[in-house]
């Protein structure tokens, strides 16, 4: 299995790449927070025209999200397939047996556009800094130290086990197994892969904490001050913010257009 | 299994953070009043990778083929772990797959975490009664696995439909919930028959593994 | 009648020529072979090789060379982006079965997934779809080639490193395999091991392809060495001509074996 | 006078004494050692061994034997059942976090924790409580020693198997270790990949404790070999000597390495 590697334009140099991550992680994620809240139709096109901008200026290739939408894609087409006939009650026009409704196409629209800004943001967010340093960010931004050591780790072993298994996989194939077919030995035999994997994992867990301790792991705090904050970081936040704020409060004042259909 | 960014309202997605903060807090004390609770980070990060990959087999179901949740096993194996551990599986999801979301991220570890915290409570019972048996693993094994799946399933369904932006009337949501809980039935037994092949397995091949981290 | 006679001598010669092209087909044919992985193209380039039945080549070269990227190729793993491999007269086609081939991985743990060595050493056969009497001959052969019966009902996950190396050649043989291809099968072994491996190599019938940097074995199994680097053949030919040429084999990474330096530093052995 | 001239003497000669002693004051003093797994009894017995600083000591031995168990000990990961260990005059105590003494692992995968190869080298120092400037100073240098400046911002899991190894050593170096344990450290290498450890073995200033089996290795970096089986001392001595001996060697699952053989095979080099 290819691991999806999210940060292979970390070193475009934008401005969203330069931003100090914790502030990043901050305001992106505020604005992501924002853009969830979003019920009105206007804002909504406000929103993809922000997350849009925030895109161009990072940088980040078209391919690269395209080639991210594989799989939400696949979400978004059941989403759009059956809300607009199950959900509501205006009946739009009638195609054989199925009703369209307004109130479904109506959700459809809100969803699809509030899923792919958030996309968005988030590649944005993960893809614009080596996805390492959005860790530390996290846990200088206080993650627990426990969830901040199990992230490196797992994150760190990620790409061994997972080669592990696919040359597990090739193997099995190799001597005939044939994936596709269904038997309760096919069961075992998936039982046992996920087995052994689980026990090559956990003998490399025990010499690797043999290695952790021998290199002083628990001696020392955290490491602190990694990242820089100066003006403009905080400036590039405040705009952020900002951002995020007149979403909120352009929905709160305006926002009766979706609701006021759905009454 | 995980819910996407864009359905569930902000209200519900902040009480999923929230809810995810308390069970993560209430799980890291847990751990952190063990004898030696570093000794088991490694332990548990690894394995959360190796579940996270484990996750990825593809089990043949004609027609389709699917693939294990697995939080019964990791509630099993990990304990207090499972939950910090299914979060970040989570949170991996999301930023590399883009699978699940970053809104949804407390909802659906608290979908995910919970049962397999229950899961443990469930695995840990085979310890009572007479010796331990493989019969007694296996059946321990399935029970653990296929409840977990049930009840994440349930949350799941439960908590997608109720929250769909627009309503739908309250017969077709339940018709539409048992509809798919019925759906999900088979897949719950593969998932219970497969997680007591593996606990059995492990305990023929490495029995340490079991008696948790 | 001379016309009859001709044809008749012409039917004998052609026998003759059909005959020896039966016995002396190769056991595998790559003509042209490009391979690339989805993210690194051309790791191997424009490889074309023949082997003879019963011949053992070993394959050396440095790190990254090619040497798996060329044998995932060989068992149809890989889809090569030009070429074709043709294994004992059929062409391989990406994703085919074909139990006459077997691959050795460096790492026997990621051959070794039963829960008993028995049940991985009958994982082949019975994929095979051969009858149970069948795989329990398959197996209690394959076990007593490489001297392992002992170890059918252990789990394969508590063995030495030695015993999962022997084990998983076991579970490979087992299938019956005509062209075998081993990956460093000398890694992490030790020296009784290796000795024992050795031994077991000299002694098969099959075809026999080796990636390895331990020279000495490979001097000590092949008939022929092939030398490749950065995805091409340097040098084919006599194990003690390729790996004798210092110059050669200091420009590809590697060193003259031991044993084909002279002798230099006095000796204390009894 | 006479008495006060003896006393005299007597603490001159105690000076030259201690401070002979303080110079050949052993690297590592390990007596009477016996080792043990929870489930597995008596893995090391009795085991005692003096290692003077600089010297560089191959262990050799058959899978099994008990030399990563005895390294174990050495660090303080394992708990002795019996015996003591000294190292550069303070006992080793299980749990303590000694800088002083290293090792690398024989798997570089199980050393390189950390997902970038800088962390994983400022790992120690760091845990020793250095400062941000002292850590840089530490984590560049260990590089630079090593040749793998280079290296420095790579994520550890896109490293080639030999740049594992070299990174490895360095993240170890960095803590600036006086007695480095090595554990099979060529295994896996490919040949350019090995000579350049061995040539940075060669180098190396540090008292050095190696186990291995490429014991063409151990002839080329140490001036000392110690043959180990089943948890017992067998032999202990000049490379040469030992390794050459061979009736010993093949006794314990060993060989003697060819570059004590004579020179049989002619060699057509250039
Ligand atoms: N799955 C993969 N995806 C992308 N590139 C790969 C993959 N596997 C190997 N490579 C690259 O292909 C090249 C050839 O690798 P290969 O493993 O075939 O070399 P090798 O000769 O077997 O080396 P070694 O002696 O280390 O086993 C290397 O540069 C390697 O980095
Ligand atoms: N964690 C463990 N629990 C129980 N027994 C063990 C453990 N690790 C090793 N052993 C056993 O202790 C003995 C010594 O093992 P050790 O790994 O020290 O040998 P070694 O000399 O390093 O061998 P190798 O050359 O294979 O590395 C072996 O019989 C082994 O099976
Ligand atoms: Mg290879
Ligand atoms: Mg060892």
């Amino acid at each position: 299995m290819k691991l999806g590697i999210v940060d292979e334009y970390s070193d475009l140099g934008s401005l969203l790449h330069r931003w100090e991550p914790r502030c990043k992680l901050i305001g992106l994620m505020v604005l992501i927070f924002a853009f969830s809240f979003i019920r009105d139709l206007r804002m909504l096109l406000a929103m993809v025209v922000v997350s849009t901008t925030i895109y161009i200026v990072s940088k980040l290739p078209v391919s690269f999200i395209l080639r991210r939408l594989r799989y939400p894609s696949f979400f978004l087409l059941v989403v759009i397939l059956t809300l607009p006939f199950v959900s509501g009650q205006t009946i739009i026009m009638s195609i054989g047996p199925l009703d369209l409704r307004q109130e479904g196409l109506i959700a459809v629209l809100l969803i699809a556009t509030r899923f792919l800004s958030i996309l968005t943001i988030g590649l944005i967010l993960f893809g614009t800094a080596p996805f390492l340093n959005t860790i530390k960010a996290m846990r200088a931004l206080g993650l627990p130290a426990i969830l901040a050591d199990m992230v490196l780790l797992s994150f760190r072993y990620l790409h061994e086990i997972g080669s592990d298994l696919q040359k597990m996989r090739i193997s099995m194939r190799l001597r005939g197994f044939d994936k596709h077919r269904f038997s309760t030995r096919a069961l075992s035999i998936a039982a046992w892969l996920g087995g052994s994997i689980l026990v090559r994992s956990y003998e490399r867990s025990e010499w690797v904490y043999k290695a952790m301790i021998l290199r002083g792991y628990g001696h020392a705090p955290p490491p602190r001050g990694e990242f820089q904050i100066h003006s403009r970081d905080v400036i590039t936040l405040g705009v952020f913010l900002l951002t995020a704020a007149g979403f909120i409060a352009g929905d709160i004042l305006y926002g009766h257009g979706v609701d006021a259909l759905l009454q | 299994m995980h819910i996407p960014d864009g359905i569930l309202p902000v209200p519900v997605t902040a009480a999923g953070y929230a809810a995810t903060a308390a069970v993560t807090w209430y799980s890291v004390r847990k751990i952190n009043k063990k004898e030696n609770p570093r000794q088991d980070i490694p332990k548990a990060s690894i394995l959360t990778a190796a579940f996270f990959v484990v996750s990825w087999i593809h089990i043949p179901v004609p027609p389709t083929s699917v693939h294990l949740v697995l939080n019964g096993l990791l509630g099993a194996i990990l304990g207090y772990f499972a939950f910090p551990a299914i979060l970040i599986g989570l949170f991996f999801q999301a930023v590399m797959f883009q699978h699940g979301g970053l809104t949804t991220l407390g909802v659906n570890a608290m979908i995910m975490g919970l049962p397999s915290l229950i899961a443990y409570f469930i695995f840990r019972l085979r310890k009572f009664g007479d010796k331990e048996s493989r019969w007694k693993t296996g059946v321990f094994g399935f029970l653990s696995g296929a409840i977990a799946l049930a009840i994440s399933v349930a949350m799941f369904l439960v908590i997608l439909l109720t929250n769909i932006p627009a309503d739908l009337d309250v017969g077709t949501e339940r018709a539409a919930i048992y509809t798919l809980a019925i759906a999900y039935l088979p897949l719950i037994a593969i998932e219970g028959f497969i997680t007591s092949l593996l606990v059995v397995f492990l305990q023929r091949v490495r029995p340490r593994i079991l008696d948790g981290v | 009648m001379l016309c009859y006679n001709d044809s008749n001598m012409r039917n004998e010669r052609l026998d003759v020529t059909m005959l020896s092209e039966e016995l002396t087909e190769p056991a595998l044919t790559v003509s042209g072979l490009w391979l690339s992985y989805p993210d690194r193209p051309d790791v191997l380039q424009n490889v074309s090789l023949k082997v003879m039945p019963g011949e053992r080549v070993g394959l050396i070269g440095p790190n990254g060379a090619g040497k798996t990227t060329f044998f995932l190729g060989l068992c149809g793993v890989l889809k090569p982006s030009a070429g074709e491999i043709v294994v004992l007269g059929n062409p391989v086609v990406n994703g085919d079965f074909r139990p006459e081939v077997a691959l050795v991985f460096q790492n026997p743990d990621d051959q070794l997934f039963c829960p008993s060595v028995w049940d991985d050493i009958a994982f082949g056969p019975q994929n095979m779809g051969l009858s149970k009497d069948e795989i329990e001959v398959r197996v209690t052969e394959a076990l007593s080639v490489v001297g392992a019966v002992e170890l059918a009902d252990r789990p394969s996950h508590r063995l030495s490193e030695g015993e999962k190396r022997i084990v998983s050649i076991a579970g490979v043989l087992a299938m019956h395999p005509r062209l075998l291809i081993y990956d460093e099968p000398s890694a992490n072994l030790d020296i009784r091991s290796r000795r024992r491996l050795i031994r077991l190599l000299q002694a098969s019938k099959e075809t026999i392809l080796i990636a390895s940097h331990d020279l000495e074995l490979v001097l000590e199994v092949c008939n022929r060495v092939v030398l490749v680097d950065k995805g091409c053949i340097i040098a084919d030919g006599d194990p003690r001509q390729v790996m004798g040429d210092d110059k050669l084999m200091v420009a590809h990474g590697q060193e003259k074996p031991h044993s084909l330096i002279p002798h230099r530093i006095p000796h204390h052995a009894l």
